[in-house]
């Protein structure tokens, strides 16, 4: 085990909760994530693989798969993010590389993106001030990806209208959490 | 002051009284008052003066098109100029000032405009202030300037807080009078997504207004049974204050929600107003009409007003305008008003109509046939000039006019896609075209069904035919009984052969003779009329004057009013404060911060941050004892060059290249040839516009046959990897290659200067070797550092020293650049900014951001043999063109002054050594310049024409900005080792 | 406006970024005896019609991918959307 | 008839009944010497000068619609000269000076003011780059002047400089820029070409030119054949269109550029602010309203209207820059149509046609150069040689590779 200690995507050394009347929005440094793409002619290998590795078919465009330890989302054409938990999974690459081999290229991603869960009865009207997914739309593990807070963020639908997760570039984490923060102060 | 005109009755809330100031006066009113009607209830009719010439203005309407009642509302930072009354929901405390008006309202200095109106007329700047030149901008203009302009802001910084938010419906009603509320319920009770608006703070629209019956209640009655059962279902959402403002592309409206505008000061945190976009599947206008006024002598005197805005008042706020009050009209509303006012005790002294034939009304006197040709009154309405029939004038004495010529439907989003109204000649206005936004339809009164229960009905069938089109079912619904009287109107427009001036834009003071001059000069078409006037321009953009000053063209020109023209609306339908349309990214939240992995560390450090894109990245870590930001400087500069330093470059774009063909690929993205990479190392490249201008550089390492890292400048990562997917999906779909960003996966730092192998061996675990041998200059490979950590390590240099690139994963990046400020103390590590970084790619003479400007080649960076000929690449072909291989092109090259103590300025522009120093001489120019604490010297790079011949040459760099022309000598732009020794090492 | 995304439905236009004429997507062979004039027509000049006009989409803030969008440019109407990779496929692009 | 003083005060005192039209209305002649096509500022400008400096005798301006109705109608009103590159500098040198003394050139009061154009930098390489531009004005022979923070902070202490996401550290002022009345632009030159005989045609579409063995010998229109001995095509956001009916393909794009004024205001911004790291600028009108702009909607498009996103991405940059305006409304909005350019940079040249003349690619700048623009461009007719100020301006740089792209941007008409 290596002496260097991580630090979250809002530079401290836990994750941050901030609490609300009917939201919750809390900070997740615990999630370890690979994309995974299908090398052009070996889709169906790819496929076959990944869904060895998941238990699951990978999930069709706008659409993501919950499961343990395993998740997984339609990110673009022939791509997918997939993620488990960092603390088992800090090489969650080599573990999809090892699955579909050469049929697929895989790219770390862990640190690529910060992670917010928000959850709470009153979610959805928190939601529409921050961007525009239709949240009633949404069903158990969509993703739509879609503006927030001028950056381009991945919104997770974790339990329809109760709980999502959202994604934005980590460098920019501390933008996105004071947005999120503010509009549930402004709703709340 | 009392209520003198309040009277019993309306929807007002007697049980709780407000309080509030208007010009310096105290009054009373209640909730449910609007800042109008609770000043006409006090017997207040003076509310603005005018733009042009201070004329006394009184409230004209009930309604957002009010032209005359505007006041600044609140102080200090919340200061809103130029508020309409009409709309001011009154709240305990409010406080309102008239504008435009000095010393006061009652006496207002400017007023003595209207004495020269003679020469004030329409188009008159255009034909004078010319003599003598000089005095337009000196004496006139800022005169103009002064006296012109309406209210004013305090300046100070609006301290309330303001949301955007995004809304999806199946179906928007925009706005809730009779046609509204009906397509609300039938769309309701079918389960569709409803969104209701309405601009008012009561929905109900003119229900709430008359004293029409539905069925067997009263409208208003009606309207809020309708109201609450809308609220009760889930699918409906009710948004009252909000007023759709726009209409734009594909069913996406914008709305103004006026969350608190109506309390003195917003709930600590909550926003004043929200800025929504709504996706709407279909959306249905149900926005009503307007009435319009008519034209005649001295008809802006405080007290005229429209007749539907007389029985709001009356109605629904329970406020006389005036004790007496007569009727001038052309259709039946006039009558209809009569009757309410009677009905509520107000004496009617006469209505006098247009139509010879018009119907008798009980209570009051009939002047049929009749027009009103002069008012007067000092500072409101006293009596009115009436033409009888007969050719006889007569005065009647009244303290308030209603006047109605008639209605215009409400087509205002119609037309915000440019959508034209068409003419209807039995309601003398113009309806909605049939080039509407696509998916919106219209009912009710907007749609030229002016009777309740045509609008009751058209609304109802309107949504059903709405949302069948995006297969909805909706059934019919149950609708009262209601008035539907047929339109009975003779069109007229303005009184003729009045003595004085008869105000066509009550708010801009346009007046028939206005529109006559422009007529004259052959300003006849509508939008010449509109321009040379200002007709419409004002901020009710002419709701209540366009059509009026229309028709009066048309007569002029002796064709009909469609034949003359139209005049369609842009957005905003009403006025929207910027705040809210800026919503919360303002301020320091204008744009995302992007922090790099070392931010905390560097902020520990008390680094000066600077911009780099959305990016914060340290520019220096200022001393103790410092105090200049060139001492930090310098220092970084020797330590690195000196021993080592280290620098957070995490902001490069990085971006994962896989598959066969990733090199190939890379081959056609780089100008440079790629495809005979060995695995473990890494290349320069340079990246060519498909015009074959450079824009940007960086480094592409090979881990694999299949897999490159490819490194971008901070400023270009996101347009690099749009231009690489572009090549990916468009040109060349067939290659195996995939793409994705890893730039914030990786904190990514530099080791530079002499020691950085040494440092480096300390923190990277000991199995990998980091000799010059077994990992050489350019050579790249997966490591892992203090203990097992994986790290990715390259050996490139942008300093020109030995120098590494390492990275781990952003998480422990801030442990990183710890353990290597640690474990370089021995050697005097320091770390450096990016101002230590950009002074020493300038002495290694290295392009950036300043030398790729868009406008410059290869062959301009000296790059040009690097462009491979015997490969297809992204811009190789276009870079052949002769004008950009031309003999003395520009040539990046180096400069140092002649004279040591002067200092080179990068924009500096470059003149041969002796001769004119202008434009047509150019150069070229200074592109980066810095101060080499290593050459102990001013440096420069830039382009210079011919530049790589003239190596030697004295010129000069000129800089007039500072009044600054030295001499330097044109060198090597590679200041500092320029045989690589020193990276190589 | 809205772009009817033939994998995610409609998106706000928003999220897109736009290049341009759709025939950016026929870039010549470098090899061609005409290759300047070819590349010079390909690039600079354009149709620019007051009407139906095929243009190239990123979907930046989305999935990535480039769409050609059919669309008018007098009324905004969107007739068409295809996958950019799908329409270069057609055109005969390949490697 | 003049305008002199004497004559505003004969008129005021006798009802103003002695004003006659400020043009006529004429029907087409069967010929003329010179056609343009395209009533706005350009060829009403074009006419002007070919009547007043070349002594053209037989002129005609047909539009399709109204005079004045296209761009020169809706705009900012900005008029300036701090270009970098050296086609432009000569150009845009020439119409500034020209702006300086049109109010005696067309006895009509455009209301130039020369109140300052202030361009803020927020990085040091926009400052390096404001250098190297303020220099090239300057020694073009126009004024520019730098200014640290505290330059602006005098100028302009409303500006954002405590709470700024990016900090203003200066701006590059040039005092001689201002903003003109646009819409008496149009009518003052189209007033002067009357006056000298130029039939000026409303409501007069031209459909198609009439091309005999490659030399254009006049213009077909809803108003019949009018022959020309050469055609001048200055129609801006129609370009494409028009020339298409000639058979050319141009390095042109149609998109729109959306304006905005806001509600009326006493005094407050004397100058044009531009802001260096958002999307706006803005001024205020002798009249009261802020007249402000942003980028255009980055979309081809021949609708003249825009959409949301760039509305709120320009009042977003307007409110960070100068947070005082958070109360102040948004009035209206509108949409111009702007002959983009692959490089930015206009085009005053021959055609491949004999007789056929073309002036465009404008972008969003053409209103500034209006006077030099019709200079050049009747200079161009009248003598079949370049004007000397607009000799870059050649529909085949981009075959020969001489690109004049101040923003650098390459051919990506949506950038510039």
């Amino acid at each position: 085990m290596h002496s260097l200690k991580s630090i979250t995507a809002l530079a401290a050394s836990s994750a941050q909760v901030d609490s609300f009347d009917g939201l919750t929005i809390q900070e997740r440094a615990d999630c370890a994530f690979a994309s995974l793409a299908a090398r052009r002619g070996e889709e169906a290998q790819c496929a076959a693989g990944a869904q060895a590795l998941l238990g699951a078919e990978l999930p069709a465009p706008g659409k993501g798969v919950l499961g343990e330890p395993y998740s997984c989302f339609w990110m673009g054409a022939d791509q997918w993010m997939i993620s488990a938990g960092y603390a088992a999974h800090e090489t969650l690459d080599s573990e999809v590389k090892e699955a579909v081999g050469a049929a697929g290229s895989v790219t770390e991603q862990s640190d690529g993106w910060c992670r917010f869960d928000l959850e709470g009865a009153r979610l959805g009207d928190v939601l529409e001030r921050l961007c525009n997914v239709d949240l009633l739309a949404m069903q158990v593990g969509d993703v739509s990806r879609s503006r927030l807070e001028h950056m381009a963020c991945f919104i997770w639908c974790l339990e329809p209208g109760q709980k999502v997760a959202i994604y934005a570039p980590r460098s920019s984490a501390g933008s996105l959490h004071h947005g999120l923060v503010e509009a549930a102060h402004s709703v709340l | 002051m009392t209520e003198v005109n309040r009277l019993d009755g309306g929807q007002i809330n007697r049980a709780k009284e407000v309080s509030f100031t208007f010009d310096g006066h105290r009054y009373k009113g209640y909730e449910g008052d609007t800042l109008a009607s609770a000043l006409l209830a006090n017997g207040e009719r003076l509310m603005g003066r005018s733009f042009k010439y201070h004329r006394p203005r009184g409230v004209l309407t009930a309604g957002s098109e009010e032209p005359n009642a505007l006041v600044e509302l609140r102080k200090g930072g919340r200061q809103e100029p130029n508020t309409r009354a009409t709309v001011i929901e009154l709240f305990d405390g409010l406080e309102a000032a008239p504008q435009n008006a000095w010393p006061s309202l009652r006496f207002d200095a400017m007023a003595v405009n209207d004495r020269f109106s003679n020469f004030l007329t329409a188009g008159f700047y255009y034909k004078t202030f010319m003599w003598p030149k000089a005095f337009w901008e000196k004496i006139y203009e800022p005169i103009i300037r002064k006296a012109a302009g309406l209210g004013s802001i305090s300046f100070e910084e609006d301290p309330d807080l303001y949301d955007k938010g995004f809304l999806h419906c199946d179906l928007l009603i925009i706005g809730s009078g009779p046609s509204g509320l009906a397509a609300a319920l039938t769309a309701g009770r079918s389960g569709a997504r409803v969104i209701l608006a309405d601009e008012d703070f009561r929905m109900g629209g003119r229900l709430n207004s008359e004293t029409l019956a539905l069925g067997d209640q009263s409208g208003a009655d009606w309207a809020a049974a309708a109201i609450a059962e809308l609220a009760d279902m889930p699918n409906v959402r009710l948004m009252s204050r909000t007023t759709i403002v726009g209409a734009f592309d594909h069913g996406t409206y914008g709305a103004v929600e006026r969350v608190q505008d109506h309390v003195a000061v917003p709930q600590e945190g909550k926003p004043r107003q929200i800025f929504w976009r709504i996706y709407s599947r279909r959306a249905l206008l149900c926005a009503g009409a307007m009435e319009r006024p008519i034209a005649f002598a001295d008809n802006d005197r405080p007290g005229v007003m429209l007749a539907s805005a007389v029985r709001s008042y009356l109605n629904r706020w329970a406020a006389a305008p005036a004790q007496e009050i007569a009727i001038f009209t052309n259709n039946d509303d006039g009558h209809r008003t009569a009757a309410d006012l009677i009905a509520k005790g107000v004496s009617v002294p006469a209505v006098i109509d247009v139509r010879a034939d018009a119907p008798s009304v009980a209570g009051t006197e009939l002047l049929a046939g009749a027009e009103v040709i002069g008012t007067s009154g000092r500072l409101g309405l006293s009596s009115v000039t009436v033409r009888l029939a007969n050719g006889q004038t007569r005065k009647v004495n009244c303290g308030a006019l209603a006047v109605s010529g008639g209605w215009n439907p409400n087509v205002h989003l119609t037309c915000h896609q440019r959508g034209r109204p068409q003419w209807d000649a039995d309601l003398a206005a113009f309806v909605p075209g049939t080039d509407l936004p696509v998916g919106m339809s219209v009912a009710g009164a907007a749609m030229g069904q002016l009777s309740t229960a045509q609008a009751l009905s058209s609304g109802a069938c309107g949504a059903a035919t709405a949302l069948e089109a995006i297969g909805i079912t909706a059934s019919a619904i149950d609708l009262p009984e209601a008035e539907d009287a047929p339109i009975s109107l003779k069109p007229f427009w303005h009184v003729s052969g009045g003595k004085s001036r008869a105000w066509v834009d009550l708010q801009n003071d346009v007046t028939v003779k206005d529109v006559k001059l422009a007529h004259q000069e052959n300003f006849v078409s509508v939008e010449h009329l509109k321009r040379y006037t200002t007709l419409g321009m004002a901020t009710d953009q002419g709701k209540t004057s366009n059509m009026l000053g229309l028709a009066v063209m048309a007569e002029l020109t002796g064709k009909s009013i469609p034949e003359t023209g139209t005049t369609i609306f842009r957005p905003p339908y009403t006025p929207v404060a910027m705040g809210t349309l800026a919503g919360r990214a303002t301020g320091k939240h204008f744009h995302p911060t992007r922090k790099t992995p070392s931010h905390r560390w560097a902020e520990e450090q008390g680094a000066v941050f600077t911009e780099v894109g959305d990016w914060l990245r340290a520019q220096w870590f200022p001393k103790a004892g410092e105090t200049h930001w060139r001492q930090s400087v310098d220092r970084e500069v020797l330590q690195t060059r000196n021993s080592v330093g280290v620098c957070d470059v995490t902001t490069l774009g990085k971006i994962d290249v896989q598959g066969k063909d990733a090199a190939a690929f890379l081959n056609k993205m780089y100008a440079n040839a790629f495809a005979k990479l060995p695995v473990g190392k890494v290349r320069y490249g340079l990246m060519l516009r498909e015009d074959g201008i450079a824009y940007d550089d960086g480094t592409a390492a090979r881990f694999a046959e299949d897999h490159f890292v490819v490194t971008t400048t901070t400023a270009n990562a996101v347009l690099v990897y749009r231009n690489m997917e572009f090549a990916r999906q468009c040109l060349f779909p067939d290659m195996d290659v995939q793409l994705i960003s890893t730039t914030e996966a990786w904190a990514q730092f530099a080791v530079a200067g002499p020691n950085a192998r040494k440092l480096l061996q300390k923190v990277v675990d000991p199995e990998f070797d980091l000799s010059n041998e077994g990992f050489p200059f350019m050579a790249c490979g997966e490591v892992t550092v203090a203990g097992g950590c994986r790290a990715r390590l390259f050996r490139i240099s942008f300093s020109g020293e030995l120098a590494y690139e390492i990275a781990v994963p952003t998480r422990y990046g801030d442990a990183l650049v710890r353990r290597l400020m640690e474990a370089g103390e021995e050697f005097g590590v320091v770390p450096y900014g990016t101002e230590a970084l950009g002074v020493m790619r300038i002495e290694k003479g290295h392009a950036a951001g300043n030398e790729l400007n868009g406008t410059t080649s290869a062959l301009n960076l000296g790059m040009g043999r690097m462009v491979s000929k015997k490969k297809d690449c992204i811009g190789n072909t276009l870079s052949e063109r002769e004008g950009m291989n031309e003999e003395d092109a520009l040539k990046l090259v180096g400069f140092r002054p002649v004279k040591s103590d002067e200092t080179i300025s990068a924009g500096a522009h470059l003149m041969n050594a002796s001769g004119a120093v202008n434009a047509k001489v150019d150069q070229g120019y200074v592109t980066s310049a810095a101060y080499s604490p290593v050459l102990e010297s001013s440096i420069g790079i830039g382009f210079l024409k011919n530049g790589d011949a003239r190596k030697g040459e004295i010129i000069r760099a000129v800089n007039p900005l500072a009044g600054q022309e030295i001499q330097v000598e044109v060198v090597s732009a590679h200041f500092v080792d320029p045989e690589g020794e020193r990276l190589r090492a | 406006m809205m772009i009817d995304h033939p994998l995610l439905g409609l998106r706000d236009a928003q999220e897109f970024t736009y290049l341009g004429d759709a025939s950016l997507i026929d870039r010549p062979d470098w090899r061609s005896d005409t290759a300047q004039e070819e590349f010079h027509d390909y690039l600079y000049l354009r149709d620019n019609p007051a009407g139906e006009h095929r243009e190239l989409w990123y979907h930046e803030a989305g999935d990535r991918s480039w769409l050609v969008v059919t669309r008018n440019m007098l009324t905004h109407e969107i007739t068409q959307v295809e996958l950019a990779r799908d329409v270069a496929r057609a055109r005969g692009r390949s490697k | 008839m003049a305008y002199s003083g004497l004559r505003i005060i004969k008129e005021a005192l006798t009802g103003h009944k002695g004003w006659r039209p400020a043009w006529r209305d004429p029907a087409p002649k069967a010929h003329y010497d010179i056609v343009i096509v395209g009533g706005g500022g350009h060829g009403l400008a074009t006419a002007f000068y070919l009547a007043k400096r070349y002594q053209t005798a037989k002129v005609a301006v047909v539009e399709k619609g109204w005079i004045g109705g296209g761009n020169v109608g809706r705009n900012t009103t900005i008029v300036r000269s701090n270009y970098l590159l050296d086609g432009n500098q000569p150009f845009y040198n020439l119409s500034l000076r020209m702006w300086e003394d049109l109010e005696q050139e067309l006895n009509y009061n455009a209301m130039v003011s020369q109140r300052g154009i202030l361009n803020l930098v927020h990085t040091d390489a926009q400052r390096d780059a404001a250098r190297r531009r303020g220099n090239a004005m300057i020694l073009a022979g126009d004024d520019a002047e730098l200014l640290d923070t505290e330059g602006v902070r005098e100028l302009y202490p409303f500006l954002n400089f405590e709470n700024a996401r990016f900090p203003i550290k200066g701006g590059l002022l040039h005092r001689r820029g201002g903003t003109v009345r646009h819409d008496a632009v149009a009518w003052g030159y189209a007033r002067g070409a009357d006056r000298l005989g130029v039939d000026i045609i409303q409501n007069c579409e031209v459909t198609d030119f009439r091309i005999e063995q490659g030399k254009c010998l006049g213009v077909e229109t809803t108003k019949g054949f009018i022959g020309a001995g050469k055609v001048g095509v200055a129609v801006a956001g129609s370009s494409s269109r028009v020339m298409a009916k000639a058979g050319m393909r141009l390095p042109i794009e149609s998109h729109v550029l959306q304006a905005f004024v806001s509600e009326g205001l006493k005094p407050i911004i004397p100058g044009v602010i531009t802001y260096g790291a958002g999307h706006f600028y803005c001024s205020q009108s002798d009249k009261g309203g802020l007249v402000f702009g942003g980028d255009i909607d980055m979309y081809n498009t021949y609708a003249q209207r825009g959409n949301l996103p760039v509305i709120e991405d320009v009042v977003e940059s307007g409110i960070s820059l100068i947070p005082a305006l958070g109360r102040v409304r948004l009035l209206r909005s509108w949409g111009g149509i702007m002959d983009m350019s692959m490089d930015g940079s206009p085009f005053i040249d021959r055609t491949q046609v004999d007789g056929l003349y073309f002036n465009g690619g404008w972008c969003y700048g053409g209103f500034k150069a209006t006077p030099a623009s019709g200079l050049c461009f009747a200079h161009l007719l009248a003598t079949d040689t370049p004007h000397e100020a607009a000799q870059a301006y050649r529909l085949d740089r981009f075959r020969t590779g001489r690109m004049i792209d101040e923003k650098g941007q390459g051919a990506q008409p949506n950038l510039h």
